[in-house]
């Protein structure tokens, strides 16, 4: 116990270390770049720290003010929060390397930037590592309203009125929640995961707690059709901010969900397994059809992302260990791999101050490190080996085709083909002469390589797959995960 | 449980739900923001009839009072701009942001 | 605020009719419904914590019971709401709204209202923070009261001088994360877990943590009702 | 039937109201009113509950849930006023464009 204890004082770091650079951001306003950039590196050894920390000692409690639980609140920590830390720090750290960069001459959207970002990166760890249903909710909040004011800091109609859509459907997620989670607490009388598990038992408290958390979290996931706010809001940002949005924020609200499942709703779910399912099965086919109809490139990456959301639902129906294993593979390959298209997508319109893709004009000869980087990246997106997002589908069609569930398996084959059209249909673009010449602006190479960094580390997810699977394995939280490949 | 509390309480809640769905249906914004602060000092009525005399100062001061405020701020400055004309002269909103990421969206 | 016509505000998006209406009516009904029925399934009686916190109520350094919970058994949420309130702040600023005109002239009336009322609102602030630890009160009902005579101030046509705009300001606004999070720390440089007061000293600490929080949440709450950063802060 | 469960009764009431008024009306304020009235219903039934605690005074953890929440609410919708206001400001109207009549 002690020692378990010991190794979330690295959990208590990746909480207490953005909240404080984030008041420091704010407070010390000239240094902003500065103290972020500290605060970055530092929160992202702690990670480290944890990790190591974890795979010592196993999963782990912390009863925060010394009060154990229900009376207090604990953090905990087993493999799944530990991955998903390690995402955040991973797309953290490079997206906080890249803003100094792409904010080089805008130093007021710099200095607003940082503090946001940091309290969504506090967000994010504390809801990582909570185990209070009412804590998490106020983690959701932090989470929502930092993500929707850096959607906003873009400035232009369309960023501004992008960000007041996603600002009132997060707060309407966040409600249906907090409801759900009223329910349970008058049902068992404790606000604590791990008691709640250990007591939940169909009935219609549950079944109606079960209802409202999974329609709040749904839609702070923008699972289709409930989707609709995320192409404008994650489109119309700076394109860091774009990448934060899609590779890490909603996946903040995806793991809830799953950690829910895992631990209070498997049971009792019955057939709302197979409705995500096909709610999924729709987003991957609606969400690829509708980027390939895109002519600019960052709605294009965003509607990709609508469409990627739906492979992590295609485990609710299987419903294996398995299957989740391969649902959080997925979602880590994806938020490499989305943050350094986003990212590329940042320079290739820094370099010609538009993302039409029909006039990209070779810049692929011009900037051939983001679009190296797209293309790295387009390969984990359409799930071909050896990246991490061909691992994550593989698991997912092994254990599709193991419960003769062929229908899954169609989506998985048939959402690879329409991703390869609509990344091929860009790289083509990015290798042809537009009619109209451009004026390029010179895009800094630390901004390249960054991308390329993040989609190499996509790809390079599919050759190390067995450590972070072992890594998952921790505390078991998934149940039994069974073999890799 | 007397008659009388039974009273009381019945016609809290009922006034909750009516005063809340005023508020949300005249097509009078003004109208509706004050019957909005209505609601929450029957609201906070409500949390003192259920033993939360904490959260009746809470609902009354942040709810009512505070959240009241900032409704009617934010309301007059949508009027002032409706009043100074429809729209922003296409520059200005430019120029005030230029430092800012005004172009970065497109 | 002499023109009648000011104080009817149409809306000019009336809300659609027909189809659509019908559907969310529908849709509405449903979710009311299945959580009624939900509510009845409820024992009509239950605990919850009530014990839990009656038990250990002694050692948490203040007598009331929701005090106890906020700044002690739950104190760690009330510190990630601390920083909410920061962030909401953070982003209101970011989005760069232009400053709060000098709206309709004050008038004799407001301005003497103002200097009346004002002073026996920050008396009452203070009443409810010390009062918080055995009675209903605290820091966020008196940080509420700081935030109306914040508002009343600007209302009154009153302005941050230039001097404080900048650091000083911003400093007061995060005053509550930041001493919480001091607290949180010091426990843990003690022997302690994060938040951990040691034993006969939480009283202390939590009135320490009130009196940051009511000043934090009082400018806070007047600054989002001013809504732009203050012209002076580069 | 309890006084505690008549105010969560009127809580999911208040709850389903704010997502009614929150589906079909296109005015930006309006919307910010109907967020703070389905929180309201939230509230009431988080902590009307909390009065099923069997004598003595009620349950004081949802009491001090319910006054986080407040404040959280009313930061959210602080943040939700100045963004549309600066909406306004962009487009010339305070609804979503999707909303708008013409």
């Amino acid at each position: 116990m002690a020692s378990a204890v010991s190794a979330l004082g690295w959990g208590v770091a990746l909480i207490l270390l953005p909240l404080t650079g984030a008041v420091l951001a704010f407070v010390l306003r000239p240094l902003a770049t500065r103290v972020g950039v500290g605060t970055a590196l530092a929160t992202t050894l702690a990670t480290g720290g944890l990790a190591l920390a974890l795979v010592e000692t196993g999963s782990g409690r912390y009863p925060i003010g010394g009060w154990e639980a229900p009376l207090g609140i604990a953090l905990a920590a087993d493999g799944l929060s530990l991955l998903m830390l390690a995402m955040t720090a991973a797309v953290g750290l490079a997206v906080s390397l890249y803003v100094p960069g792409y904010f080089r001459d805008k130093p007021r959207a710099s200095a607003d930037f940082w503090p946001l970002w940091l309290f969504l990166w506090a967000g994010l760890n504390g809801l990582y590592l909570s185990a209070d249903l009412f804590n998490l909710y106020v983690t959701l909040e932090l989470i929502g309203l930092a993500a929707v004011a850096l959607a906003a800091l873009a400035g232009s109609a369309d960023a501004l009125a992008g960000a007041m859509r996603y600002l009132l459907v997060s707060l309407v997620g966040s409600l249906f929640y907090l409801l759900g989670v009223a329910l349970l607490y008058h049902a068992y009388g404790s606000l604590d995961i791990a008691i709640l598990a250990e007591q939940v038992a169909a009935s219609p408290p549950v079944w109606a707690a079960l209802g409202l958390i999974t329609a709040g979290l749904l839609l702070k996931t923008a699972l289709f059709p409930l989707h609709f706010w995320l192409p404008p809001a994650h489109a119309s940002a700076a394109a860091p901010v774009s990448a934060l949005l899609s590779a890490l924020v909603v996946k903040g609200s995806f793991y809830l969900l799953l950690r829910l499942w895992l631990t209070l709703f498997g049971a009792e779910a019955g057939g709302l397994g197979t409705l995500l399912g096909l709610l999924g099965a729709g987003a991957v086919l609606w969400g690829s059809l509708q980027a390939l109809r895109q002519t600019r490139l960052k709605l294009l990456i965003a509607y990709s992302t609508v469409a990627q959301l739906g492979y992590l639902f295609l485990a609710f129906p299987l419903a294996t260990g398995l299957a989740w294993g391969a649902a959080v593979y997925l979602a880590l390959a994806h938020a490499l791999a989305k943050a350094a298209m986003f990212l590329a997508a940042g320079n290739i319109l820094m370099f010609g101050g538009h993302d039409r893709i029909a006039d990209l004009d070779r810049v692929a000869q011009r900037l051939p490190l983001s679009v190296a980087a797209f293309a790295l990246a387009g390969v984990s997106i359409m799930g071909l080996p050896p990246s991490g997002g061909f691992v994550g589908k593989w698991l997912l069609l092994q254990e599709a085709i193991a419960q003769g569930a062929w229908g899954w398996a169609a989506v998985l084959v048939l959402g690879g083909l329409l991703a390869a059209a609509y990344v091929f249909r860009v790289i083509g673009y990015a290798f042809t002469q537009a009619e109209v010449p451009q004026e390029p602006h010179a895009v800094p190479a630390t901004l390249g390589w960054i991308a390329f960094l993040l989609a190499l580390g996509a790809v390079l997810l599919g050759l190390v797959a067995p450590q972070p699977l072992a890594l998952l394995g921790i505390g078991a939280p998934l149940g039994e995960i069974g073999t890799a490949p | 449980m007397t008659l009388l509390d039974w009273a009381i309480d019945g016609l809290i809640v009922l006034a909750l739900l009516w005063v809340a769905g005023r508020a949300l249906s005249s097509t009078d914004l003004f109208r509706a923001v004050v019957l909005f602060i209505g609601f929450g000092l029957v609201l906070a009525l409500a949390w003192v009839r259920l033993d939360a005399p904490d959260i009746a100062l809470a609902e009354a001061a942040i709810g009512a009072g505070l959240t009241g405020a900032l409704l009617l701020v934010a309301l007059a400055r949508l009027e002032r701009a409706d009043r100074e004309g429809p729209t922003p002269p296409p520059g200005e909103e430019e120029a005030r942001r230029e430092d800012s990421s005004a172009n970065e969206c497109k | 605020m002499s023109d009648p016509g000011r104080w009817r505000v149409r809306d000019p998006y009336p809300p659609p009719g027909g189809r659509a209406r019908a559907l969310a009516i529908v849709l509405v009904l449903a979710v009311a419904g299945g959580l009624g029925y939900a509510l009845f399934a409820l024992p009509l009686q239950a605990e919850g914590l009530s014990g839990a916190v009656a038990g250990r109520i002694a050692q948490s350094g203040v007598s009331h019971p929701v005090t106890a919970v906020l700044l002690n058994f739950r104190g760690y949420d009330t510190w990630l709401e601390l920083a909410v309130l920061v962030l909401a702040l953070v982003g209101a600023w970011s989005l760069g709204l232009p400053p709060l005109g000098p709206e309709p002239a004050p008038g004799p009336v407001l301005d003497r209202l103002t200097r009346l009322i004002l002073p026996l609102m920050i008396l009452v602030a203070g009443y409810l923070l010390w009062v918080g630890a055995q009675a209903p009160g605290g820091a966020f009902q008196a940080g509420a009261v700081l935030g109306a005579a914040g508002v009343l101030l600007l209302l009154d046509g009153w302005r941050l001088p230039r001097g404080l705009a900048g650091w000083p300001l911003r400093l007061l606004l995060v005053l509550g994360v930041a001493v919480f999070a001091a607290v949180g720390v010091a426990a843990i440089a003690l022997g302690g877990v994060l938040l951990q007061y040691p034993p006969g000293a939480a009283g202390g600490l939590i009135l320490l943590i009130e009196a940051a929080a009511t000043l934090a949440i009082g400018v806070t709450l007047a600054a989002l009702f001013h809504g732009s950063r203050p012209e002076d802060d580069p | 039937m309890t006084a505690a469960l008549w105010y969560a009764l009127a809580g999911v009431g208040l709850f389903a109201l704010g997502l009614y008024a929150m589906a079909v009306h296109r005015h930006l304020l309006r919307k910010i009113l109907a967020f703070n009235v389905m929180g309201a219903g939230a509230f009431l039934v988080l902590a009307g509950l909390a009065r099923r605690a069997p004598e003595g005074s009620a349950d004081p953890v949802p009491h001090a849930l319910v006054i986080t929440g407040i404040v959280v609410t009313v930061a959210a919708t602080a943040l939700a006023l100045v963004l549309m206001l600066r909406v306004r400001e962009a487009t010339g109207a305070a609804a979503l464009p999707e909303d708008r009549p013409d």
